[in-house]
């Protein structure tokens, strides 16, 4: 099932997924310390969207993201270090501290910026687009989004215009079935979100967003496409977010969500189902995933210990940046 | 009309955290709730709406419980879209309802500037006068642990800027509650701007239904030395400075605008007139801010009484930042009111 | 073909759209005189959608419409007085003057107001039908809108939630393939403005806008629908305006559009075709459709005179209706 | 980046309609078309974009005839989606393009606020300006011949309020092709705001491109016992105001904002100064509005040369009405400030 994609390819996947998914489990366990002072939006068990997207672009392609960034940064090639450091508010963060998790960038790794308001990212990843084709550098661009952006007027414009100019450009819609707490019924009827390309003139597709190998070939055929001029796709991953809408703290004791409904989700967690996959394909060994795991491990031992070490901005530096 | 048989508060009443004798201490966030609650129970034209109102959080807890008791069809999830929902709740205050549309930050205002500035602001006077937009929308100012560029921002001042609606910014909880039964029971529309870290404020609050209306302020405490003139959150960082100042000798008026749109404008100019100084004390940024037209009102109305140069105390002219040691020098408090008050002796 | 429908109805329609057509033909004859002192939409080539809409609609039921809304009031139900009134910004216009052609309203006509601002009305008439869903009332709510108006976030922010809480409103598109001068296909990929319905979980409908028989059907079954409480429909009446974006004069000299393709809709001229119909099948002859004519001109002499005759508003009253 | 060799003009030039021995005089709209075309000369990564700019029309001729000599992939028609083409140009702005974005009417920018104020204005701050957005917005402020509510809005001041803008308003050609040069030279958004009663005006403009910098007025007419601080069309105003005034023995110093964020506060507090007096004309609404900031700066600034209270000439706290009857008496005139200065010697 995954033979026909080469090992360092699969083994590239697992490894992302995997970085992701410990790097927000550190988040995770020493947010307590009140030391990484700003809102997280965690995407444990999303990971394999980031993963499955990402391994198909190219350092100089463009990412745009939203609140929940930190996977589809990592998984697009920016150093845990600048990353931690960001968290911890620091000045040598990947926005230099003014932005926190919610707006992460990296332009030197195709992440020119994310932002916080829904919606808000994706005619911005169009005008990238628009710019790529300018600039005729083969360049395409990605955003990702949640399920509530759809119901925003920008996802519509911003998907009008990319479908009329043909323009080099993926809309990756992670639909968690949640937009803060509210399920994706109260919000929407009862239509696949991918289904909304086709009143725009592109293709659509939806699939299982935990299935990292899904999500690689439905995202290889788009970037194919746009690559070659094709023009936009929307794809639509299902998955579900382990943690609350924001913050380290799972959110169903408090009933915002039905435990069954979780439980389900974490059953099919993205991760462990892959890396099974590759162990019973031998792709991989427990030995192999145990040693990664450790590596990972040190990788962010070493991001955390850079980021704490790190200098907060001056309070002289107010208004730099600005302008 | 079951509007006009409230009582409405025109005292200008002075209280914040005033405990009367038996009477019931309910928080900032209490207020609002039972606010709503009884908007509802008093006219079947009322529904809430708004993305999340009805989950556990209920609006940092300004809305919980309410879709429970109401039912879903008078306290409604919405989607994210946030100009296409403004739109929704104007077809309906035109066609006879009073919705009151929430928000959990000013920050997704700018979403829906369009059916608020072009459309809301402006339906009464373009049917002239024959359709009005009874329409609250309340948003909450963000503040602190990182919350950044797109969920802090101030943005009262966009909306004080344009003619046909009102903007009011309660700073007690017993304003907290008349003015957004005030701006429900209002035909108009209105933009109530709460603060967050204001919900856990206490003070006594009637029971029974009551209003405040728009454009009137109110003296916090009294003084001589100098007035600052504030609003909101900003409110409590006045009376501080005011008590500091006390100790060195400097009496400090504390003028609430409750109201920044329309403003208060006797109030204000009476204060100025008194004390002769006038410090502005704005939750937003300065340029073209609450804090110019207030101080422009006293160059316009005031000239002849101020001994000293105005002084504005708002937000530095950058975007939120996230790190918290930037953000803790970003938000002006008490020290420096009572600094820059004692420049101007 | 019109045999199913009765006489009344038959000529109620057509009656409407040469009021229409009569009064916009006497707004151009009258403009160059310039004491219509604001800009003018005309929707002449257009009448049979306001016509075709209308007839389906109760007094109390709502209408919401734009710049272009002079045929949708006169089919609501305006009256042609307080209609020309406000065109000559008097104080007993149906926006006492303070809106002009722009922004015409008669609540008790069931016209709340119609909005300059592309894509406004939508979800403001979506409102109106959440309104009439909690009332009780049983009216259902109307928004007309150009094509250019289907680009707008609003437009799917306004379907979204009509079709998720099912509510009567029916969405009624003009495509007249132009928004101010910029053609369709500039604008828009390939795709029927009636197709975007499915992505929003609701029946589209499209067809010629300039047979009126066309719009009343396809209308008959919307309002069947939005009264049953089946919810939303999308309808786009294809047309076309006969004149420039705005003001009495054609565009077609300067070179705004093409003449061969004016000059082939001007030969389906909506009111012309309907006329013929008619008589053809014995419904009117030539000497009802001259007494119509007739009458109606009377009727609009008698506006225009009364309009010129009111009184402007007062300079001393420029704060009354702010709020 | 051509954009370093361009000679910029900082010298606060004063002339208005100044016509140079042998320079070619042209039109405010032409100064404009000329500048964008220079622009898209100069620089492979400048376009234009916008509803309708490649029509005959072409923008009230701002933009004619551009879509024939640089094509259809650098003067592009746009849909009708003002937020969403806003944030096509910050992308296209984040990733290495200089685009203009052109709105017939300020009054479509409430549509695009969140773009503008949530990302274009905090995108540099946000990634601790790692990331700039040289984006150039132009947008034309309608009046007259009823056009009401919704086309003839003045909206400067809700630009002015947020910081990582800057925003622009020529009044003279010269100025309208150095601004918007020196906007789109600029690394940051920046909202240029047009009048479309001054596309006619002529003037002695240079053929080369120049640059003007944001955050510099310049001194109109000298005089010496009031400061009419105006901008865009209120500089015409208060120029004919003035020359009414001089008849009457009151010299009048007229003072052209031009950049009305930042504000010259040098020059408007100089003025202040010398003058003692000050008026300030404004396209738009007062509360909040481009006045107030002025007003309050002379309050901070220049309080101790105040003779008497500063004054304010805006519209009207109404939407605008469409009735001539009305529309006349809505906006201001020379006559209004003549009468205004009267009152103040
Ligand atoms: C325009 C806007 N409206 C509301 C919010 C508040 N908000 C933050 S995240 C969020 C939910 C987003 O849901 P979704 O797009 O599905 O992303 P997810 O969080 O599920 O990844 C909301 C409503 C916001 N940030 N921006
Ligand atoms: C939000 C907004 N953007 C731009 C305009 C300028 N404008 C006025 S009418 C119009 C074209 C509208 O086209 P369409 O919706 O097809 O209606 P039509 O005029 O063809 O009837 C435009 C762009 C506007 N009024 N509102
Ligand atoms: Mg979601
Ligand atoms: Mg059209």
């Amino acid at each position: 099932m995954t033979g026909r994609i080469n090992k360092e390819t699969l083994t590239a996947l697992f490894r992302t997924m995997l970085r992701i998914r410990l790097f927000e489990d550190r988040v995770v366990s020493l947010y307590p310390d009140q030391e990484m002072k700003c809102p997280v939006h965690l995407c444990i068990g999303q990971e394999a969207i980031a993963a499955g997207v990402c391994i198909h672009l190219r350092k100089e392609d463009y990412i745009f993201s939203t609140h929940r960034s930190h996977g589809h940064c990592i998984a697009k090639g920016m150093g845990l270090r600048p990353l931690a450091a960001e968290l911890y508010g620091r000045s040598n963060g990947c926005s230099r501290g003014r932005g926190g998790s919610m707006h992460l960038a990296d332009p030197e790794n195709g992440i020119p910026g994310t932002t916080a308001i829904v919606g808000g990212c994706i005619p911005i990843a169009v005008g990238a687009a628009l710019s790529a084709r300018m600039k005729k550098n083969g360049r395409i661009a990605v955003a990702f989004f949640g399920d509530g952006a759809a119901e925003e007027g920008t996802f519509h414009e911003g998907l009008n215009y990319a479908s009329l100019r043909k323009l080099p450009v993926i809309f990756v819609c992670e639909n968690n079935f949640y937009a803060t707490n509210s399920p994706l019924k109260a919000r929407q009827p009862e239509v696949n979100i991918a289904d909304k390309a086709a009143g725009h003139g592109m293709p659509g597709v939806w699939g299982d967003g935990n299935d990292v190998m899904f999500v690689h070939d439905a995202c290889k055929e788009a970037v194919e496409r746009a690559r070659a001029g094709g023009g936009p796709t929307l794809l639509e991953f299902r998955t579900y977010r382990w943690k609350g809408h924001v913050g380290p703290d799972s959110d169903i004791e408090t009933g915002c969500r039905p435990a069954a409904e979780y439980e389900e989700w974490v059953r099919r967690c993205p991760v462990e189902m892959f890396g099974k996959r590759l162990m019973k394909e031998a792709v991989l060994s427990q030995g192999d995933i145990d040693r990664l795991t450790v590596s990972i491990g040190a990788e962010i031992d070493d991001a955390m210990e850079f980021a704490r070490r790190s200098p907060f901005p001056q309070q002289s530096e107010m208004l730099d940046h600005v302008y | 009309m079951p509007w006009t048989k409230i009582q409405a508060d025109d005292s200008r009443r002075p209280g914040i955290f005033s405990s009367g004798q038996g009477v019931r201490e309910i928080s900032y966030r209490d207020a609002i709730r039972e606010a709503l609650g009884q908007a509802l129970d008093m006219d079947p034209d009322v529904f809430l709406i708004g993305e999340g109102i009805d989950d556990p959080g209920g609006v940092f807890g300004t809305t919980r419980g309410l879709s429970e008791v109401y039912g879903a069809e008078r306290v409604m999830d919405s989607p994210i879209a946030e100009n296409g929902m403004t739109g929704v709740a104007i077809g309906a205050a035109v066609t006879g309802m009073r919705p009151v549309l929430i928000h959990m930050r000013v920050d997704f205002l700018p979403l829906s500037m369009d059916q608020i500035i072009n459309h809301a602001a402006k339906w009464s006077y373009m049917t002239g006068g024959r359709v009005k937009v009874p329409l609250t929308i309340r948003a909450i100012i963000g503040r602190g642990w990182g919350s950044a560029a797109q969920h802090s921002q101030s943005l009262q001042a966009l909306f004080a800027h344009i003619p046909g609606l009102r903007v009011l910014m309660p700073a007690s909880p017993y304003d907290a509650k008349g003015l957004l039964l005030g701006s429900i029971a209002s035909d108009s529309p209105t933009v109530v701007i709460e603060h967050r870290w204001l919900y856990d404020q206490k003070e006594a609050v009637p029971e029974e239904a009551y209003i405040i209306h728009a454009g009137r302020g109110t003296i916090r405490r009294e003084g001589t030395d100098v007035s600052i003139v504030a609003s909101s959150y900003m409110v409590y960082e006045a009376l501080r400075a005011a008590s500091e100042l006390e100790k060195r000798g400097m009496s400090a008026e504390v003028v609430d605008l409750r109201s920044v749109f329309p403003l208060d404008e006797e109030l204000i100019v009476s204060s100025v007139r008194k004390t002769g100084r006038l410090i502005i004390a704005d939750t937003g940024w300065r340029s073209c801010g609450i804090s110019a037209e207030v101080a422009a009102l006293a160059a316009e109305k005031a000239l002849d009484s101020l001994k000293a140069p105005v002084k504005r105390i708002c937000l530095p002219p950058a975007p939120t930042p996230a790190s918290p040691a930037l953000e803790q020098a970003y938000y002006p408090t008490f020290q420096q009111i009572v600094a820059t008050a004692r420049e101007m002796q």
